[in-house]
């Protein structure tokens, strides 16, 4: 495939401000995509996922990677120049739902109705995410046999949990998002003189 | 008043062409203390310096001032003429007339000016001039080599070589250091025992060299020339004058045993005990901590069966104190332990060894035999898959420097292994390979073609231990594939870390070093032997990870520095370095802090008659003349000769009032 | 003819003053405003030499040596460092405009750096002086 | 008594009630008293955490606040829950903008005082466990998963890639841990749960597979997102053998003499009672 290189890439500074990662302190390594559980199902794995954000590729958020993630944090915790690659991965996906370039349909449609059964509920009504989610993603009797006898173990309960709605909460969130992207951390960054070899002016 | 003589330099039409010298003349003849003031073509030229030397004597002028180029090109040079001229050589100063006035300036009226201003500026600071006294120390012919790995190894022979005594202090009851526990060496497979013996029997039988095994250095106090030492030589509770090296003690010793050091833990050792067959000196020592008569009171077999009658447990520790000129650091390094890597098993995982572990079962002296066996069954290992950068380039575990050697070992062992068992499996993941000795690329190249090893690009992410394999889960990154290999054993390129109380060492001498703890040369690139401490010198892996034909190439480098310090009368040494005055100083020890060579001392001084007081005392031979001390004084008690506050006052009045 | 601006140049002997030294050998014309005083090294610069500076009369001041981590004396130049953080705050409180101290890094290799520098700190200096 | 503010999860509600009978019911033996938080809100799982990170934190917050407000530590038994209270604690804690826009859109400050735990750290830590019954030859592997083991901030554990605190309490209630067992952190799956069910049946097939190479009799685990996983779809895995999936919480109350029905046990799929009966524990 060729692609040209952006070296200046929008997109790879707008995820690094959400994630707050540099992904050029990646070197490549794979230790992520060594370790990532769901490795074999991704269509990029996930060491190729940051090369692809180093060199400016906004195919990035076509990819089917980040959705198969499972945030299981693998690789953040064992990754040698300390990345948070599970956090890359929430940031492509958060910035895909937003475009609406999510590659893999169904689980923005899951989060979808799991948002909504919490805004209307406060909790998360598991008949109804499970049903709605059946028809949505026109699976639609997918799991149902598993409710079936759940429900008989009096695990499901068909009518929903409810303290009250938190739709005003999740609006006051949502202009809040809208309002600004804008990057929050603001840890003091502790630099080492020693280290910067050639600060030219002060 | 003083009489102060200006000579301003043509330097051909260098400078002459834009500034004019009649004018900067005329000028400085109205500058207060000046007698004289005059100009030639060439100032450096004999006739020049002749015209200097003869205008101080006819006017008995007392300081010079001289207008040329930059002070770096000539500043020598007219110090040895008012020398000659009788006067003491620091009442000069120069006035940098071509690189910072007609060479960068093109308007002529401005440019005079600015030369006017510069030579005003050298006649205020010359007002200011002490005579300074240059400094001799004299040097203890002697030299003190601390490790006795290879690097120090050679350094003694090397320093012994030029005429020099040495004493040579190890730690460990035996010379040789870890190029001892190594089977053969990369690129040339030689064996490791085979040119190292040979050495360690010279260090031995050489008259120049004082071996103290078993020993460290407690104490340094001192300078270049004159270090006074204090070595702790441990007891080892037999004689090195009566034992005969034969072993019997060893072999009927009936104590509990313990891991092996010199095994990197894959074997045991009795409580008396060489750590190898070859050792220098091939004596035992005791290890109060395993020996049953110490702990118990009971045994003393090794003395019934020793026929020298050489075990004496009544032995001591001894200081030996001993004056050097010159010292010369070669501790070497640790391998860094991998129990911190939870991902690998925490150094839990029996199959999971280290390169250092493989050395010593593939040496054929080793407790194996040179046989390859897995340490949980004893089984010969069919597929072993190795892992580079263990605890190299690893930030996350505190880790981020390349240790150089692991690359090009892995690559050694790897061979070893498929040359010992043609029907073994090797794959080695690594991140890239560094190889940039001579001969080292082709080595690799050599490995990967003719002997079939696998290289696989990428860091393992975990090792599974399953009921009768490991399973190793890495990945090709070149294929973009995950990867899961079944392997009988791991072996892990741990990377080299300082030796552990390294820092202590550097404490005592007073030597820096740096983030990961290896000792900080002098300049990285111009002074790699030497350190900020004058006569203290680098050799070996403690500076930084380094392989055996480095290593050796800087011993002798660092034996040809001791050489080069040791073959003089004595010392000289630059004037221009700090001074305290005791009546000032309050004894804050913000300039003992400060000092980067650590010249300056506290001491109970008598400041007047019956007034004792600590205060500061700057080292002569130490200090370097940075002016760090001087900076952080809020006493105005320290000064730096040649630099003073006083002398740089002046000059700044004269240029703000321009 | 109005005064013209007049900056001193305090130099670490074995960088920056290598690197004016270099500026001159490259034949690198600068401005003549600045009057340069060799130093041992930055590590020399006692803040109350600089506060004397101004104090004189001195318009600007300039300090450079070596850059971090390539000191001649291994340290003096974190201990400049050090001392001109806390200097600086210090003649921001005294009210001295912040464009009259600079401190740069030039080594003796950056001939043309240096005559860059000299330029900057000049038109700085005259571009302060123009407003005051 | 030791009072702590209580967070049991959506879950607990549903899918998991077997493990909010069983906690409750070995807190009153253990002298913990779980003040349920009221009104709880679910604390956002994976799903707010893709979808915004003010999100991610204000859900969390708001249980986090009235902790706070009543001077309690909080615990939740649900792994998931307890990763995102723990992790909200701590972007909260270090960022300030993020704490000011979440005290905007939740109408009240929280300050980080809180100190929050997980269900097990409360009972190690404060529960007086006097077990009256030996669980002798019980061979368990201790299942601790992704949430409560990663990243290391939140793991109660300092050794992250092979925690103890789950086998030292095997061993401590007369159990036999399968020790070094290298399947304990791997990920079962979880967030698939629902979307991708076949990533589910292999990672989780791959657990229950090494811990029975390993000898294992039964598994417990401390979330209920891994034992439905590991339980109710231990069927569709198709294995040729069955392993029970207990709660820790259970493990506790049959050392301290609850039956089998009463800890709630009847509710899995896999069935205990075999194996439990065949150690002489019921
Ligand atoms: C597994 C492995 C394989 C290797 N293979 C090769 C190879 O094939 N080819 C190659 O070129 N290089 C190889 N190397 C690198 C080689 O080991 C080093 O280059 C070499 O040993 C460095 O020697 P040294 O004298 O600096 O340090 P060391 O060998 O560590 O010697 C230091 C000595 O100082 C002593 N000491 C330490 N502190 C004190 C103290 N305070 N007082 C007194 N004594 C002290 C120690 O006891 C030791 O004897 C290998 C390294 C490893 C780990
Ligand atoms: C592009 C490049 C960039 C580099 N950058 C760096 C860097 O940043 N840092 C670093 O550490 N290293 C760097 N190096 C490496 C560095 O150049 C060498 O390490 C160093 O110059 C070697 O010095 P030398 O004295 O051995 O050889 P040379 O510099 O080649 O000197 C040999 C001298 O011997 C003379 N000579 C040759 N034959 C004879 C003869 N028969 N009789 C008399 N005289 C003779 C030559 O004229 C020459 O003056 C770089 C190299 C290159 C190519
Ligand atoms: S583990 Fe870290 S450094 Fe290695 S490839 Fe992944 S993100 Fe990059
Ligand atoms: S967090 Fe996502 S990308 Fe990282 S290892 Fe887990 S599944 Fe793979
Ligand atoms: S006295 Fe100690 S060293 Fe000697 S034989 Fe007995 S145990 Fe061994
Ligand atoms: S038995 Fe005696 S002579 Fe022989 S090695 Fe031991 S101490 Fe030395
Ligand atoms: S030498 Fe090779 S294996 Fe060792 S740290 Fe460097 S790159 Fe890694
Ligand atoms: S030949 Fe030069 S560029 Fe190539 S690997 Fe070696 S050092 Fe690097
Ligand atoms: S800084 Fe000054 S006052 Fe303090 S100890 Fe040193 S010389 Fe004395
Ligand atoms: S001038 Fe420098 S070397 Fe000398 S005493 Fe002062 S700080 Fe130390």
């Amino acid at each position: 495939m060729k692609f040209t290189i952006q070296l200046e890439s929008e997109f790879k500074k707008r995820v690094e401000l959400l994630s707050n990662q540099k992904v050029l302190s990646c070197y490549q390594c794979g230790k992520c995509s060594a370790g990532c559980p769901i490795g074999y199902e991704m269509d990029h794995l996930p060491n190729k996922i940051i090369r692809m954000l180093q060199l400016g590729d906004s195919e990035v958020i076509k990819a089917k990677t980040p959705w198969l993630c499972a945030s299981c944090q693998t690789c953040t915790t064992r990754c040698p120049r300390e990345i948070d690659v599970a956090r890359i991965m929430d940031t492509i996906r958060i910035i895909a739902q937003t475009e609406n370039k999510a590659a893999i349909r169904e689980i923005p449609i899951f989060n979808q109705i799991f948002l909504k059964s919490l805004e209307l509920t406060g909790r998360v009504y598991e008949v109804g995410v499970i049903g709605a989610y059946n028809l949505f993603s026109l699976n639609l009797f997918k799991d149902i046999p598993l409710g079936i006898k759940m429900f008989l173990k009096g695990k499901l309960s068909l009518v929903p949990h409810s303290v009250g709605n938190l739709k005003g909460l999740f609006k006051r969130i949502r202009e809040k998002d809208n309002s600004s992207v804008h990057h929050r951390d603001s840890e003091e960054k502790v630099i080492d003189y020693r280290q910067e070899k050639h600060l030219s002016d002060y | 008043m003083s009489k102060t003589g200006v000579f301003i330099c043509h330097c051909g039409s260098n400078i002459a062409g834009v500034v004019a010298v009649e004018k900067v003349v005329e000028s400085a003849k109205t500058l207060p203390g000046v007698k004289v003031a005059m100009d030639y073509k060439y100032m450096c030229s004999d006739p020049g310096q002749n015209l200097i030397i003869n205008t101080i004597k006819e006017q008995a002028l007392d300081r010079v001032v001289v207008g040329s180029c930059s002070p770096r090109m000539h500043e020598n040079t007219f110090r040895m003429t008012i020398e000659r001229a009788g006067l003491n050589p620091y009442r000069l100063e120069i006035a940098n007339l071509r690189e910072h006035v007609s060479w960068v300036h093109s308007e002529k009226a401005s440019a005079t000016d600015k030369a006017i201003k510069l030579v005003e500026l050298a006649v205020a600071k010359v007002r200011r001039n002490e005579p300074l006294q240059k400094i001799y120390a004299e040097i203890e012919k002697r030299a003190l080599v601390i490790g006795g790995g290879i690097a120090g190894i050679q350094a003694a022979l090397d320093i012994a070589a030029n005429g020099y005594k040495v004493t040579l202090v190890e730690r460990e009851p035996s010379i040789g250091g870890r190029m001892s526990q190594l089977d053969k060496t990369f690129p040339t497979m030689d064996c490791s025992a085979c040119i190292l013996t040979p050495k360690m029997v010279a260090v031995a039988q050489n008259k120049d060299i004082t071996l103290l095994t078993y020993a460290e250095v407690e104490q340094v106090h001192g300078y270049v020339g004159n270090f006074e030492v204090n070595i702790n030589k441990k007891a080892r509770f037999v004689s090195m004058t009566k034992c005969i090296g034969c072993g019997v003690c060893t072999e009927k010793c009936p104590s509990k045993k313990r891991l092996s050091e010199f095994n990197a833990n894959i074997a045991t050792r009795k409580a008396i005990y060489t750590p190898f067959p070859q050792a220098v000196p091939n004596i035992p020592v005791i290890d109060k901590d395993s020996c049953m008569y110490f702990a118990t009171g009971k045994c003393k077999v090794c003395e019934k069966v020793c026929p020298a009658g050489a075990v004496d447990y009544t032995q001591e520790d001894e200081i030996i104190t001993e004056k050097f000129g010159a010292i010369v650091v070669a501790t070497g390094y640790d391998l860094y332990d991998h129990s911190s890597y939870g991902e690998y098993g925490y150094g839990e995982i029996p199959d999971v060894i280290t390169g250092l572990q493989l050395e010593r079962m593939i040496n054929s002296g080793g407790p194996t035999g040179g046989h390859i066996k897995r340490p949980s069954d004893g089984k010969e290992p069919e597929t072993v898959v190795f892992i580079q950068c263990v605890g190299s380039r690893d930030d996350a575990k505190g880790k981020p420097y390349c240790s150089r050697v692991c690359c090009m070992y892995t690559a050694k062992q790897a061979l070893l292994l498929r040359e010992h068992y043609p029907n073994s499996k090797a794959i080695v993941f690594y991140m890239d390979i560094r190889a940039a000795g001579k001969g080292y690329e082709e080595f690799i190249q050599r490995v990967q073609t003719e002997y079939g090893v696998l290289y696989l690009r990428g860091r393992v992410s975990r090792i599974y231990e399953k009921k009768d394999h490991l399973l190793v889960k890495g990945v090709d990154t070149l294929s973009g594939n995950q990867v899961e290999i079944k392997a009988d054993m791991v072996v892990l390129a741990t990377g080299l870390k300082p030796k552990k109380e390294a820092q202590n060492l550097a404490q005592l001498l007073h030597i820096g070093y740096d983030q990961n703890g290896f000792y900080t040369e002098l300049h990285p690139k111009l002074a790699p032997v030497e350190t900020q401490i004058a006569g203290v010198y680098l050799a070996g892996c403690c500076q930084s990870p380094k392989d055996i034909p480095d290593t050796v190439a800087q011993s002798s480098a660092t034996a040809a520095k001791v050489g080069a310090l040791l073959s003089k009368e004595r010392l000289e040494i630059e004037p221009m370095i700090s001074e305290v005055n005791p009546l000032l100083c309050s004894g804050c020890r913000m300039c003992y802090n400060a000092c980067p060579y650590g010249a300056i001392e506290m001491e109970d001084t008598e400041i007047r008659r019956g007034e004792i007081r600590c205060v500061a005392k700057v080292l002569v031979s130490v200090c370097k003349g940075c002016g760090v001390c001087v900076a952080g004084c809020y006493c105005k008690a320290i000064d730096l000769k040649g630099w003073t506050d006083r002398q740089l006052m002046e000059q700044i009045k004269v240029i703000s009032y321009c | 003819m109005e005064k013209d601006i007049n900056i001193i140049g305090f130099l670490c002997n074995w960088c920056s003053y290598a690197g004016a030294d270099l500026t001159g050998l490259n034949r690198i014309i600068y401005p003549t405003n600045i009057k340069i005083v060799r130093i041992p090294c930055t590590g020399r610069m006692d803040p109350v030499l600089i506060m004397e500076a101004f104090h004189n009369g001195a318009d600007g001041v300039l300090v450079s040596g070596c850059h971090p981590g390539d000191c001649h004396y291994t340290e003096g130049n974190y201990y400049w460092r050090r001392r001109h953080a806390v200097l600086k705050r210090l003649l921001e409180f005294l009210g001295i405009d912040e464009r009259r101290f600079q401190a740069t890094w030039v080594s003796a290799s950056e001939g043309k750096r240096f005559a860059e520098v000299v330029k900057k700190v000049v038109d700085d200096v005259r571009s302060w002086k123009k407003n005051e | 008594m030791y009072k702590v503010a209580y967070f049991p999860g959506c879950s607990l509600d549903s899918t998991a009630k077997e493990y909010g009978i069983s906690t409750r019911l070995i807190c009153k033996d253990l002298g913990i008293e779980l003040l349920e938080i009221h009104a709880w809100i679910c604390c956002g799982a994976t799903t707010a955490h893709i979808t915004s990170e003010l999100m991610a934190a204000a859900l969390p917050a708001m249980s986090l606040l009235q902790a706070e407000k009543r001077n309690l530590p909080i615990c939740s038994p649900c792994s998931a829950c307890f990763s995102r209270l723990k992790l909200a604690d701590i972007d909260l804690k270090k960022n300030v903008q993020l704490r000011m826009d979440v005290a905007e859109v939740i109408g009240g400050e929280y300050k980080g005082t809180t100190e929050v735990l997980h269900l097990w750290q409360v009972i190690q830590k404060y529960g007086n466990l006097k077990p009256k019954k030996e669980l002798k030859g019980l061979k368990v592997a201790s299942y601790y998963g992704c949430l409560l083991t990663r990243p290391p901030e939140v793991c109660p554990d300092e050794r992250i890639e092979d925690p103890q605190f789950l086998d030292n309490l095997v061993t401590s209630l007369g159990g036999e841990p399968v020790l070094r067992w290298n399947y304990k952190t791997q990920c079962c799956g979880a967030a698939f749960s629902l979307t991708k069910t076949d990533i589910v049946h292999r990672l989780s097939g791959e657990i229950l597979k090494d811990a029975r190479e390993r000898d294992a009799d039964c598994i417990i685990v401390a979330c209920p997102l891994c034992h439905s996983n590991l339980d109710a779809r231990q069927a569709e895995i198709k294995l040729n053998f069955s392993i029970p999936i207990l709660y820790f919480t259970q493990l506790i109350g049959l050392a301290l003499g609850y039956g089998y029905a009463e800890l709630g046990l009847r509710k899995h799929f896999v069935q205990a009672r075999g194996l439990l009966s065949l150690k002489g524990l019921l």
